[in-house]
């Protein structure tokens, strides 16, 4: 019988003392930083690119990447399934995907990563690395992570799979948004991880709204974290906006689902900067101080702040990595640019999958 | 008469209705300070506060399910959903419960309510926000399915759907939102459910369609008119379920040949019935093989242009199913 | 902003000092014990007659008659809205449903009350009572009851309806078995409750087992109550096998959703003292002694005992109620078994309302 | 050869491929120790143990959500929906995720999953223990769709759809369960999906047909063979999607009568889609009017013995409707 967590809540940091990312060293620090920054980049540059008119939507990952590189930074990457949503950006730019396949995604051009350019932006998907093809119903995934998460245990109680092969899948990892735990299929995800104890971790990245809809309108708890409880699963509320407090609970929902210790979900309290996509316009449902005091919480610039702080990163360094992601960002445009659409006649492709 | 396009007669039609019956409530996503995504229900938050039109949670089968037991409490919901494509949570209680409420209860409850969605491809959504979503709901005996094709019926018939003590769902082309604009009179008229409306005579076939379709039949139709002296009748069929069967065979006895337009795929979908009752109770008039022009059998619009223009159906596309079935 | 109560589950009696059982009279005991056991009687005959094969179907409700009851003599009977499950026979029949519709059910007879003999038996619904037609997808109708909760308070909002006006609805009331809490569908309409904190009760007949499934499997927490917290709703639990405690927590629950203070979930622990139903053969998955161990718990007994033991019953009066029991049941039979089936050709009815 | 009935013979295939693949497990509710409520899983949870066969919580849409998961992470779920009116619930993860997976991700991630559930009525099941729901399934891309009517096909069927690398619905006559019985070789066969079966030859007219139908179908063509010496061809159709088209038009070639058979109702109904085929790549062999017989367009059939028998189909009525044809 699983434990009931309520009282465990965590705020911030998972522990006081001793923290997990103390133990990070300075290279990996900048490594964040920099995923951070280029995941900022490649998602400015799909704004700007949208505006000219070059492609026609972009749904972005702005002021939500701390606890997608947190993620990324603690579970065994390429091997460990992720299920993304829309928003995990940096997560899958960690992952393996290039700014160039999601510049080509963006444009719908031809060879595509995720689907072939079949699927809108964002709707990720990379077979190679184990991230799992997204749609847009939003909270079915998670009944597809607690799913393969029970394939893990299944495979393990089964002895299909030795639980400490480290070149196999261990738990799945999987996101999505404040307002989506409203769906049933949140529920129903979160009771199978609950009664089977899977490894299993569910991300909500709570940036207050979902689309134009705040929080106290979609639920009458004040964190989704509260809901945790509900299903035998622990809940731990993090600051989303301070990547190393993220690494801290994220390594150890990671470690626990590795040990067979079973579920965890992560609410990471954050906001989304920009509109909810390019479709959208927020000014007709928040604040223009509430976006701004936001602002100065921008997990990129926090992080800058603090590796200045500790004398790991300069200005000059700064502007290196800037430099270098423009390049990045430059590139991957131009590619995308210069490839070509896929033929209309592709539309029509195998539906079904052969047996091989 | 006011010129307006099809989503500001929708947003008339049912602003008219909240004023006259403060049963009339709107819920969904999004549909008060946003004005929902598409903003038809732009303006409505202003005029009847929070109290009327109501942000639910994101969470489809409740916003139909609350629906039904605010219908069977007298209520006169207006459930949207804010994507054809999201309605799937929801079809259990559709189904299940608003369809089968009344026969189920010897005809004692009655759930009077209306779910709109936006549906249909061409606007860049990929798969899944360009569905088409029509043929399961037509497959469900208790239930209505509208998707007008003009603001006038539109306008006509989101009033009607409102009024209906049914479940209805009315299904509206976000690609004709803006794009098809025609003329409304002002205040009250209503648009009958269950009435086929012939948007053109002729009389060398017939082309069944409805929504976005049915505006580019009868551009195609007016197009081989010109070109080819070609006279096709077009069916627009406005209510799938329950079908004017008078109507659609009434056009097949004058000319013996049709032509079925959807943008859902061709497998089952809606076509396939109309195919059905014309090999049945119209076979005695057959001149041709009954053709559908569909969308292929995938799974879904593809987002990549070139793909997505090659899926879709348009107006030169139906005019060259015209000639070649005139030409039978 | 609701309230987050799972601190203040209850266990057994809301308010231990002064119970509003206590002014229970003895007139409404005897009445509450009457139908108890007329319900108990009606159930037992429904058994009997199918293992004579004169009917194809039951599903019972006892052993749970206890919380039905009591939710019967809180509410406004006729007036506020009761959306029932398949196994509350003893609260229809309390709230206007009579042994011989009950009967008639069984044997599909022409009029029957629910439906015209259209759906299986215990598919209730009484128009003229309020209470919903149920179907038989499970949690289905807890939705409608949130639904028909909101409709109350949007009438009182949109000032249709006076708040005080006790010849109108003031709260909906809903049941559904543990297991059926595993579903979507439950987690939503709790969720719309508690967002809208509407008068809304929805009580869990929680009797441990979900046709086979044991409630372990089902859910990793101990208490279906666990699970309101998540959606700000004040979850109890109670004895469901006793009464008066029943009698008090649905009090505490109605009173407080008349005066527009929430939604209550209520969670009455209780126990199926026969097999799920006519089709089923419990013998598969639990155990004989279990079985056995609960039927001292049988709530009819319990209140028996107690109401003697206050001296307010006797073996006579039993017996005399036993006696009136049994003539009401075959007369309900009788009448059932007389009456005609329905013509074949009336499956074809009307399938949609016409415009009044 | 052993003879069994359908259940047993759909417990058989299933035995096989979980002794045969350790990835192949079986979840659903009641599915363990209890056997199943129709008892088809029943001895495999003593076989198997609680590893393989999973007692789930009351939640189809998460049956077959975490069975896609563990397709996806390389299992072989077979996801029992315990009745085919229960599959509701978990139409958006059918439809919107199993269906669409496969295209959606360029052809990388698969989903080889099988969905089983008891359909159809005639068991006093009322509105909710009686639906035919293939019709939905059928309209979507992507998905396969099953229906046996005989043991053989049933188990050479059910170890097809577990080996296939695609989600398979697979829909089991409960009324035939244990009243149709054949012969059924022991050990390793397969039938193919996508082929239907000529179950009978005839010149007269062509039955289309599956699961519990096509076995009335079949009872109904012995008898007008030997009342009335009508030959009619009877075509098990076996897969829905993707259908055999080429065995479907080869008999109408034949015949040239077409009678379509189910249990669900008319109104887009699968026959729809047979009717539409015919009368579009039939219609020059069309001698009659393309008949449908089907469930009338109600929420359901009633429970109450004389309605749920006036409602179904069975052999008279078919063997009727067959007369009908003949002589037009
Ligand atoms: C089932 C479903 N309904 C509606 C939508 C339309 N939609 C897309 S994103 C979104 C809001 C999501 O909010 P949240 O879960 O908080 O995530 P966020 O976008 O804020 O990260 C909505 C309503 C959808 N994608 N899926
Ligand atoms: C959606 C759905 N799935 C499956 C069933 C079949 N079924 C009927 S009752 C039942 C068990 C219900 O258990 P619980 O909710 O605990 O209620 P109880 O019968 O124990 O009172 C099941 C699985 C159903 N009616 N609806
Ligand atoms: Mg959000
Ligand atoms: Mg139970």
């Amino acid at each position: 019988m699983a434990k009931n967590t309520t009282d465990k809540v965590r705020n911030g940091r998972a522990t006081p003392t001793s923290r997990p990312s103390d133990s990070l060293t300075k290279d990996t620090l900048l490594e964040m930083y920099w995923k951070m920054l280029l995941s900022r980049r490649v998602d400015e540059r799909a704004w700007m690119i949208h505006r000219q008119g070059k492609i026609v939507f972009h749904i972005s990952a702005i002021g939500q990447e701390a606890i997608q590189v947190a993620a990324a930074y603690t579970i065994h990457l390429g091997v460990d399934y992720i299920v993304p949503y829309y928003r995990d950006l940096a997560l899958v730019l960690c992952a393996g995907v290039t700014p160039e396949d999601f510049m080509i995604s963006l444009y719908g051009k031809e060879g595509e990563l995720s689907s072939l350019a079949r699927q809108m932006p964002s709707h990720f998907g990379a077979k190679p690395f184990n991230i799992v093809s997204t749609s847009a119903p939003v909270a079915t995934q998670v009944v597809h992570a607690a799913g393969m998460a029970f394939a893990i245990k299944y495979r393990i109680q089964n002895e299909l799979q030795d639980p400490n092969d480290r070149t196999q899948p261990r738990l799945a990892v999987t996101s999505l948004g404040e307002g989506s735990t409203s769906q049933g299929e949140w529920h129903e995800a979160m009771n199978w991880a609950g009664v089977h104890q899977l490894p299993f971790i569910c991300i909500v990245q709570n940036n207050h709204y979902a689309i134009s809809v705040p929080v106290d309108k979609q639920m009458a708890v004040p964190n989704v974290a509260d809901r945790a409880a509900a299903y035998g699963v622990e809940g731990i509320i993090v600051d989303g906006n301070d990547v190393l407090a993220c690494y801290d609970v994220m390594h150890y929902a990671v470690q626990k689902a590795y040990r067979g210790d079973g579920p965890t979900l992560i609410e990471a309290k954050t906001y989304r900067m920009t509109p909810h996509s390019s479709d959208d316009d927020d000014r007709t449902y928040r604040e223009r101080s509430e976006v701004d005091a936001w602002r100065d919480k921008d997990p990129l610039l926090r992080l800058a702040n603090h590796l200045k702080a500790q004398g790991l990163l300069t200005d000059a360094v700064i502007e290196g990595y800037d430099k270098r992601a423009r390049k990045i960002v430059d590139e991957a445009q131009r590619a995308a640019e210069e490839r070509p659409y896929p033929p209309g006649e592709s539309a029509i492709a195998p539906v079904y999958a052969e047996a091989n | 008469m006011a010129q307006m396009n099809l989503l500001e007669a929708i947003r008339q039609g049912m602003d008219e209705e909240m004023e006259h019956d403060p049963r009339v409530f709107i819920t969904g996503e999004d549909v008060g300070p946003r004005g929902g995504v598409f903003r038809v229900t732009q303006g409505l938050f202003e005029k009847y506060g929070p109290t009327r039109i109501i942000d639910s949670p994101l969470a489809e089968l409740s916003i139909v399910g609350v629906g039904i037991g605010a219908a069977l409490a007298d209520l006169r919901p207006i459930c949207e959903i804010q994507f054809a494509d999201f309605i799937h949570p929801a079809m259990n209680q559709i189904m299940n419960e608003a369809a089968r409420m009344y026969y189920r209860s010897g005809g004692t409850w009655t759930v009077p309510m209306v779910i709109r969605a936006p549906y249909g491809g061409g606007v860049g959504g990929g798969l899944y926000h360009s569905q088409s979503v029509e043929a399961f709901f037509a497959h469900t005996p208790g239930l209505k399915v509208i998707i007008p094709s003009t603001p006038y019926d539109a306008k006509g018939l989101i009033k009607s759907a409102i009024r209906d003590p049914n479940p209805v769902l009315f299904f509206e082309t976000k690609k004709g939102y803006r794009l098809i604009k025609g003329d409304v009179p002002e205040g009250e008229y209503t648009v009958p459910i269950g009435e086929a409306r012939v948007a053109r005579e002729g009389s060398d076939l017939t082309v069944y369609s409805y929504g976005m379709m049915a505006h580019y039949a009868m551009q195609a139709a007016e197009r081989v008119s010109q070109t080819d002296g070609i006279e096709a009748e077009v069916v627009d069929l406005r209510t799938l379920l329950p079908l004017d069967t008078k109507t659609v065979l009434e056009s097949f006895k004058k000319t013996g040949k049709a032509l079925i337009v959807h943008e859902d795929n061709l497998t089952m979908g809606f076509g396939a019935e109309i195919a059905a009752i014309l090999a049945s109770d119209g076979f005695e008039y057959m001149d041709a093989p009954i053709q559908r022009l569909c969308a292929p059998d995938i799974p879904g619009v593809p987002f990549s242009h070139p793909m997505q223009d090659y899926f879709m159906l348009n107006p030169t596309k139906i005019a060259d199913a015209i000639r070649d079935l005139a030409a039978y």
